[in-house]
């Protein structure tokens, strides 16, 4: 017996939107970037599981897997790599006091009129 | 289909820019990490300009390489506006990372020569995968340029975010890309294109989200409403030149992937998604230029600016799928990345002779302090703002013409109110310029070559096709740009 | 092509300007000389063309079209011409532009710059009265923005940048309204007269629209909805009520030769595409929406005189005059007769000779009293009787004194407006009363003016103020001599414009 | 007559000489005004011996176009028109000698002298028009002198308000006489007299139309001419100088309404309604203006009433179809006018510039010329035989009585009773008693000429009496040119050409009607002014109220000026605060609204990156949400 394709996809449906929870909410970088791994991996249990049993099942899903893993790899190395830096300049990776771009009250003001 | 009896020298150009790159990578690593070294700017814009050259040469015959890699005008005229861009955006830089010592020159040119390799690949694909990988390298090495000031709090925030925001995008295309595939069990835009109807009969709810998603994820690069949110941080955070090259070439080359796979994949439900990004070209000109109005940095106002510009850039394809759109949306992309980049390589100068700060004040009689930048920045910013004897303004005639006539004069009328506000905004930054006293110590403007360079050529660029537009316009008429 | 005229009028000005841009900003003397000379020389040709026009040919003449660029099946050429609607209207700029010239060689405060801007202006008036392209006018009008932004915004008053960017963002959404209609009209035509390739030409929008293709096959409400959009798109720049309200602010804030400018040409463009594009091209529209139009004039009229009356800047008073007056113009077109087209055209060019004249008096007295305040004023026909007196001159050319050209404007509209068909304004009659009324009202809000400035006992305060000096006398006398001259003897004027008159309303029977 | 255009032309080179070398001339100024009207009066004389034995003769040229359709403009010599280019310059000419005396103070006297050319400018060119626009260009022109010429002294506020005053309230009616034209000209397509005359001759304008046309075109000359509603601008207009009040306000400019009346009678005679409506406007004004110089103390006020009354005569006159009886008082009243304010004017300068009647008196003796001559003018306008007054108005007795009706005869003798009386009241007051100017001298100090107010009043020179003397002759002769018993020759001249219908006579018992009615009212006033036997008060205490009304005069002003100046104001108010408030209040509204919005999206940049992603999702899911709805992918 087979488990149908629909398990896999909502598998990774449910991984991709805790994956996109945790981006969204959680305050260490570091977690941060691991959801976005979460996010990235529940896209290759999709590919895989319509790669082998999917309607057209072939091997190009596995291939496109094995991109994405590479390429999910490099944005880890990067987004470390980036998270070190900021980690240096401001000696925290807590998401929230990494505001300081944001439209600030006193940069903005009300020209017309 | 066999990979090895397709025509390789299509590919010559992304080939020897790669490398190219390697070598600029190879040689910065044997003269030392910390050095100020001109001569690979020098020999990037060199790499660059070979590379162009090389695609005039070997890709107008046009052709593809296994359904995977084409070679077409669209292809090969977006892979001449990349290679001209990242160009003018190393040559605007020269000057820049002379003055910032915190950057490693050799690095940062080399990553700019992959950001346009990524580019090229990402323009020229026909194929999911390929896609995916051009526009990771994209976007990593964005990331990492972003960045480039490691030891700037501002530079290294805007590069997490981007990061951050970057890769969830990345993860939507992906999850797009994932059911697309497999509901057709290929990742070839042309099989997929070709399924397409029926397709869509079938399982309308999963094209459509894999569709959305992919518009969302490309949407995030091109910075359309709702998926914006991340330009203005991280175009104001990251080193200026780098703003720049976010501003342009990284947004035409999302710009050419949108329209290619659109093209390519979903042209046969054209009505199904035809208003959704009508709707969001609505919002984002409408949120990028009322935004705009109220900001007092210039890098921040461009950012907003340059959202506005994605949306006017949207209604093309919104209106009508054919060779006449796509001349439009490349005739406007010539024009905006001429007056941006223009824009952009006068900030560059502007911020870094008032101390590297952005504030609309810092412009406080530009005129005085040096006449010819001025001019120049209010002609790039009239051309932004669409006014006339500019490119942009033929860019924006024709997209109104466009629009009207595809019976989308909501979309034009939107279009054309939202520009006039923008006035506002442009005129802002025009009237620092020219009536506002320059700051008691502001000092007079010495203009580096690089960046003198670069304002000639946008200049001549924007002003030669606002009045004579037929220069390009008639070549690009005779075009059919996907094969 | 090298021979004519109009190119000639569109370069000369433009070369002047980079020619102006070379000369290093020190010598103001020679920048105000070689502004002076391009304005003169502009002038120069305009009487040429005055002379060549022939005033018994319909059509246009001079006329010029060179490709410019193809933009799928769209042709935008570059095509120019006159006729006898743009022939007065190119004159009346390069004149009113002189005298602004001349009269701003006070301004000290960066002089080059202003004569450039002056001359790229000057260039984009002429452009728009010329232009025979709908982009290519458009463009010319768009383009007139940009400098008017700059005079106003430089060298204007305290509120300068509140007004130059009013009229910069009101004015601009009237053109943008504008750009759209005109594609609209474009291709509505091109959609019918396909695969037939059809250009931006405004003659042949005319031709199509009215017995051509595209006269049957658009449909009435379609043509309905282009009509009152460009008619508000004009209004805007005329200024129409409601859209009135950029012109106050401007007209406060702008130094005196942009007023000049402003009130002498800009707001004709308005009037001059409301006749040459709305009119012309959908003159069965014109004829459709008589009544609203000639309403809006009435309310133009009677709404500006009252609120004139009660100013207390003098400037503000010419700036709510000029609104008055505008009712006119559309009040003519309403007619759509011969009398009241001749009496709009007239009113354009009649309008720009007085308001600038006004407008230079008011700045001309502004730069001795430095107030502009009316009740402040009071016995300058004692301190400075010679400015007095023209600005009593000016003011009794602008209540449409007989014998002056503002009289012959308002006649022959009334004479439009009363004779106008009746099927196409039933309210013709009572319209043209409240009209008339008006001009009481004009003269009220004017002599009053007078009454409370040049009038009254003498001020201390003003004892010692400086009268004309010779440089003013050239606005002064000029603009006034012209007034007169088109009072006195109409001829000349009508001459150049009725066989152009009878063309235009020919096509209402046809 | 070919060079009868010359005839407006002189004064008009003198106006544009003394505009721009009048500084270099000052007082010499006067003569190049007089030489002017010299020449001006001698070609007028010699147009009118030509017209006399000939024919009209006009010439125009093409002036406008429009469509197929001309404008001319240019000159005509008819009968009525060479008359008037008699009057016009005879009294025009009469006043520059005059004022050269009477202006010699001021140092503005060359502008003095160039508003004057211009004004006998436009008279003459009024008087020339072959159409009915010139006319109305002219008619301007002479609003504008009287303008100018009524605020000349611009720095004393009555006079600057008053100049304003008459230049709106003559506006007024020209509003109407310009729609009149402009409804004329598109009925007849031409404003030449001739066309209109035979277009309204032939039946071409509807009957409704020709009343309106002709009520629009007398309204014009209510204005102009002073009559009830529209006449509370004359007796303000005597804040100008004296000659002017002369020359523009007494003699010619004002008659211009009735010239106006009478060029464009055909109209006029072509509807019963509007000839009624002229004919009780003309009776009510005389009537009411008559009873306001009652009691006015202002020497020229009471001259500037009994001028409305008289015009008020001329109107009745032509509304009761006496067209020559109307035209002929015109040219009577015209000399014996001028010659009243003219001796007013030598008055006010001999007891220093002052105008008050009550501190005048007793100077018969002092100024034997001007006393003699304005003893002449009184009998005249009073209508004594044999003097000029007289006859034209027995005329128009005449025709109120035989055209009119009771009411319109019996207002017109009681205004004539009036008019002798008031007229001899100040005679009295001014010229016989005991001189009362001497000693309150600091009180009624005008601010003109403070230094020179002592001394006995004394006659003036030969430059203000030789006018005197030559206008006391024409107010004595004047009226022999149509003289019953020769055959009404001016009646012939007139009438010659045109079809008027018959023209009204009186039969002898009239004339003494006439003659005992002036006689009463003298005798009145001699009986309170001179002898003394009834009390000045007399009328005054018996009726306080009346008198309070009169001096107020009947409070029209106030009235006007509560029914039209303040209203008019406040809606401009009104409307200034709607402008401010709604129309541009709109206007900014959406600009702030732009802004504000921007602001509102502006402010999910706050920085927080979780923000941006989560608005990113939201907006996502709401494209998502949309998108599916509207394209029912759900159901």
């Amino acid at each position: 017996m087979t488990v149908p394709i629909s398990y896999f996809l909502v598998l990774a449906a449910v991984l991709f939107c805790i994956g996109l929870y945790g981006v969204l909410t959680r305050r260490h970088l570091v977690i941060v970037l691991a959801s976005i791994e979460l996010m990235l991996n529940s896209v290759n249990i999709n590919l895989v599981a319509f790669s082998a049993i999917g309607p057209y099942a072939d091997i190009t899903g596995q291939v496109f897997s094995l991109f994405v893993i590479t390429v999910a790899a490099a944005e880890a190395a990067v987004g470390l790599a980036i998270l070190i830096a900021l980690y240096r300049n401001r000696d925290s990776i807590d998401v929230i006091k990494h505001d300081l771009l944001g439209t600030d009250k006193e940069k903005s003001v009300s020209t017309l009129q | 289909m066999l990979a090895f009896e397709a025509t390789w020298s299509l590919m010559t150009p992304e080939i020897v820019l790669g490398a190219l790159a390697m070598l600029v990578f190879t040689i910065d690593f044997m003269t030392g990490i910390h050095e100020k070294k001109p001569f690979i700017g020098r020999l990037s814009i060199f790499s660059l300009l070979v590379t162009a050259v090389l695609v005039l040469v070997m890709n107008p015959q046009g052709g593809q390489i296994g359904d995977t890699f084409l070679v077409d005008p669209f292809a090969m005229v977006f892979k001449l506006i990349i290679l001209v861009g990242v160009a003018l955006v190393i040559m605007m830089s020269m000057n820049y990372l002379d003055r910032n010592e915190d950057i490693y020159q050799g690095e940062y040119y080399s990553i700019l020569l992959f950001t346009a390799l990524g580019a090229m690949i990402m323009v020229s694909s026909a194929d999911l995968i390929t896609l995916f990988i051009g526009l990771e390298i994209v976007s990593i090495s964005s990331y990492a340029l972003a960045g480039f000031k490691k030891h700037n709090i501002d530079s290294t925030e805007a590069s997490i975010k981007y990061i951050v925001l970057g890769g969830t995008a990345s993860a939507f295309i992906l999850f797009g890309m994932s059911y697309l595939y497999g509901l057709t069990g290929t990742t070839s835009l042309y099989e997929i294109g070709a399924a397409m109807p029926e397709l869509f009969a079938d399982y309308t709810v999963m094209i459509m989200i894999s569709l959305l998603f992919m518009l969302g994820g490309f949407g995030f690069k091109v910075s359309m409403v709702p998926f914006h949110m991340w330009a203005p941080d991280v175009y104001y955070g990251a080193p200026t030149p780098v703003t720049a090259f976010l501003a342009t070439v990284s947004k035409l080359a999302a710009f050419g992937i949108i329209i290619r796979v659109f093209t390519l994949g979903f042209e046969s439900i054209y009505a199904e998604w035809a208003f959704i990004v009508a709707t969001i070209a609505a919002i984002t000109m409408i949120v990028g230029n009322f935004i705009a109005l109220t900001q007092q940095d210039v890098k921040r106002l461009m950012a907003y600016s340059g959202i506005a510009q994605a949306g006017y850039i949207l209604v093309p394809i919104a209106t009508v799928l054919n060779n006449f759109s796509i001349t439009v949306i490349i005739f406007y992309s010539v024009a905006y990345i001429m007056m941006t980049l223009g824009a952009f390589s006068i900030i560059t100068l502007v911020s870094e002779q008032s101390g590297r700060k952005t504030g609309m004040d810092t412009f406080a009689g530009l005129y005085q302090r040096s006449p010819y930048m001025a001019v120049a920045m209010a002609i790039f910013l009239l051309s932004l703002a669409g006014l006339p004897f500019t490119a942009g303004f033929i860019g924006k005639a024709n997209i109104f013409l466009l629009a009207i006539n595809g019976n989308m004069l909501w979309l034009a009328i939107i279009m054309i109110v939202t520009s006039i506000i923008s006035f506002y905004y442009y005129f802002g930054v025009i009237k620092q310029m020219f009536m506002a006293e320059p700051k008691p110590n502001a000092e007079e403007i010495k203009v580096p070559g690089g960046i003198q360079a670069v304002v000639t050529v946008t200049l001549a660029g924007t002003v030669l096709l606002g009045i004579l537009p037929n220069l390009l316009l008639d070549l690009f008429t005779g075009f059919n740009w996907m094969i | 092509m090298m021979g004519n005229i109009l190119l000639w009028l569109i370069v000369v000005p433009l070369v002047g300007a980079l020619l102006i841009l070379t000369i290093p900003r020190e010598y103001t003397n020679v920048i105000r000389s070689l502004a002076g000379l391009t304005a003169a020389v502009a002038l120069v040709l305009s009487l040429v063309l005055w002379g060549m026009f022939d005033r018994g040919a319909a059509g246009m003449q001079f006329y010029e079209q060179l490709e410019w660029f193809t933009l799928g099946f769209m042709q935008v050429n570059f095509e120019i011409g006159a006729d006898g609607l743009s022939v007065p209207l190119i004159a009346l700029t390069t004149i009113v532009t002189l005298f602004s010239i001349v009269a701003s060689f006070t301004i000290e405060h960066r002089v080059k710059e202003f004569y450039v801007w002056t001359l790229v202006l000057l260039t984009g008036m002429l452009g728009v009265f010329v232009a025979l392209d709908m982009f290519l006018f458009f463009l010319f009008f768009e383009l007139t923005l940009i400098p008017m932004f700059f005079l106003i915004g430089i060298w204007g008053g305290k509120m300068r940048e509140y007004a130059s960017f009013k009229f910069l963002i009101y004015t601009g959404l009237g053109s943008g309204i504008m750009f759209i209609t005109f594609i609209v009209i474009y291709v509505q035509a091109a959609l019918v007269s396909f695969p037939d390739p059809m250009s931006f030409s405004i003659v042949e929008l005319t031709e199509a629209y009215t017995e051509g293709a595209a006269a049957g096959a658009v449909g009435g409400a379609m043509k309905g909805g282009m009509f009152l959009a460009l008619f508000t798109a004009f209004a805007i720049k005329l200024p129409v009520f409601p859209f009135h309200t950029w012109l106050p602010n401007a007209h406060v804030e702008a130094p005196t030769a942009a007023s000049m400018i402003l009130a002498g040409v800009l707001l004709k463009m308005g009037g001059y595409g409301l006749i040459r594009v709305g009119f012309g091209i959908m003159p069965d529209q014109a004829a459709r929406f008589a009544t609203l139009i000639a309403v809006l004039g009435v309310i133009n009229i009677i709404y500006g005189a009252l609120l004139a009356l009660v100013q207390t800047d003098l400037k503000a008073l010419v700036a709510y005059s000029s609104i008055s007056h505008m009712g006119i113009v559309l009040l003519g077109i309403a007619s759509i007769t011969e009398a009241g087209m001749q009496g709009a055209i007239f009113q354009l060019v009649s309008h720009g000779f007085i308001s600038a004249l006004l407008f230079f008096m008011v700045g001309a007295i502004y730069s001795r009293t430095k107030t502009r305040t009316i009740s402040e004023m009071g016995g300058l026909s004692h301190s400075v009787p010679v400015l007095a007196g023209f600005m009593l001159a000016a003011a009794m050319a602008s209540l449409g004194l007989p014998g002056m050209s503002g009289f012959v404007s308002e006649l022959m509209a009334f004479i439009g407006i009363f004779g106008a068909p009746a099927e196409i304004l039933p309210q013709a009659v009572t319209l043209g009363v409240i009209a008339v009324v008006g001009i009481i009202f004009t003269a009220a809000y004017l002599l009053w003016a007078m009454q409370r400035t040049t009038f009254g006992p003498p001020k201390e305060k003003y004892a010692g103020l400086v009268d004309a000096k010779p440089m003013e006398y050239v606005p002064m006398v000029g603009l006034l001599a012209f007034t007169i001259l088109i009072g006195v003897y109409p001829f000349i004027l009508s001459d150049v414009i009725n066989t152009t008159v009878i063309d235009l309303v020919s096509k209402i029977g046809g | 007559m070919q060079l009868a255009w010359l005839i407006p032309v002189f004064p008009l080179i003198a106006f544009l000489i003394l505009l721009f070398f009048g500084r270099l001339l000052q007082e010499k100024s006067a003569y190049v005004g007089i030489a002017a009207l010299a020449l001006s009066f001698i070609y007028s004389v010699l147009a009118l011996f030509e017209r006399v034995g000939g024919e009209t003769y006009t010439y125009v040229f093409e002036w406008m176009t429009f469509g197929e359709t001309s404008l001319t403009m240019g000159y005509e010599v008819t009968a009525l028109n060479a008359m008037m280019l008699i009057v016009v310059t005879v009294v025009s000419l009469l006043v520059h000698v005059f004022s050269r005396e009477y202006m010699h103070e001021d140092h503005r006297i060359h502008v003095f002298y160039s508003y004057l050319g211009l004004f006998s400018f436009s008279m003459l060119g009024l008087v020339l028009a072959p159409n009915i626009l010139q006319l109305f260009i002219f008619w301007e022109l002479v609003g504008l002198c009287s303008f100018l010429l009524v605020g000349f002294w611009y720095f004393k506020p009555e006079a600057a308000s008053a100049a304003k005053k008459a230049f709106l309230t003559t506006r007024i009616g020209d509003v109407g006489l310009l729609i009149g034209l402009v409804l004329l000209f598109n009925e007849v397509g031409s404003f030449a007299y001739a066309d209109i005359y035979a277009a309204v001759e032939n039946g071409m304008v509807e009957q409704p139309m020709v009343t309106a046309i002709a009520l629009l075109v007398f309204l014009g000359a209510v204005g102009k001419s002073a009559q009830f509603p529209l006449h509370v601008w004359l007796p303000d207009a005597m804040e100008g100088p004296t000659p002017v009040s002369a020359l523009i306000h007494a003699a010619t400019m004002v008659a211009a309404g009735v010239y106006l009346v009478g060029v464009m009678y055909p109209v006029f005679l072509a509807s019963e309604t509007a000839l009624t409506v002229v004919a009780y406007t003309g009776a009510i004004t005389a009537f009411f203006a008559a009873t306001m110089a009652l009691v006015m103390t202002d020497i020229k006020r009471v001259l500037a009433y009994s001028t409305i009354s008289q015009l008020g005569f001329m109107i009745l006159a032509l509304g009761t179809a006496g067209y020559v009886a109307g035209l002929f008082h015109l040219m009577t009243h015209a000399f014996f006018k001028a010659l009243l304010f003219l001796g007013a004017g030598s008055v006010i300068v001999a007891v220093h510039h002052r105008q008050d009647i009550s501190v005048m008196g007793g100077l018969w003796s002092k100024m034997k010329i001007t006393s003699v001559t304005f003893l002449i003018g009184a009998l005249a306008i009073a209508g004594i035989f044999p003097l000029a007054g007289f006859w034209s108005k027995e005329e128009i007795l005449a025709s109120a009585l035989l055209n009119g009706n009771g009411f319109l005869f019996g207002l017109a003798l009681v205004t004539a009773f009036m008019t002798a009386f008031y007229m001899f009241r100040l005679f009295f007051k001014t010229f016989t008693g005991d001189y009362r100017g001497a000693h309150d001298d600091e009180d009624e100090a005008d601010g003109h000429g403070e230094d020179d107010h002592h001394g006995e009043p004394h006659e003036n020179t030969g430059f203000m009496t030789m006018p005197l003397v030559v206008l006391a002759v024409l107010a004595v002769t004047a009226g022999f040119v149509n003289l019953p018993f020769i055959g009404y020759p001016l009646e012939g001249f007139l009438t010659a050409g045109l079809n008027l219908g018959d023209q009204p006579h009186g039969e002898l018992w009239l004339a003494f009607l006439s003659l005992a009615v002036a006689a009463g009212g003298i005798l009145l006033a001699w009986a309170m002014y001179y002898k003394g036997s009834i009390s000045e008060d007399f009328f005054a205490a018996k009726a306080p109220a009346v008198h309070k009304l009169l001096l107020n005069k009947y409070y029209l002003d106030e009235l006007y000026t509560a029914v039209f100046v303040k209203p008019t104001v406040a809606v401009g108010r009104f409307f200034w605060e709607m402008d401010k408030g709604i129309v541009d209040g709109m206007v900014n509204l959406i600009g702030r609204f732009t802004s504000t919005s921007g602001r509102t999206f502006g402010k999910t940049h706050n920085g927080q990156l979780q923000t941006y992603g989560v608005v990113s999702v939201l907006g996502g899911i709401v494209v998502i949400a949309i998108a599916f709805v509207l394209r029912g992918y759900f159901g």
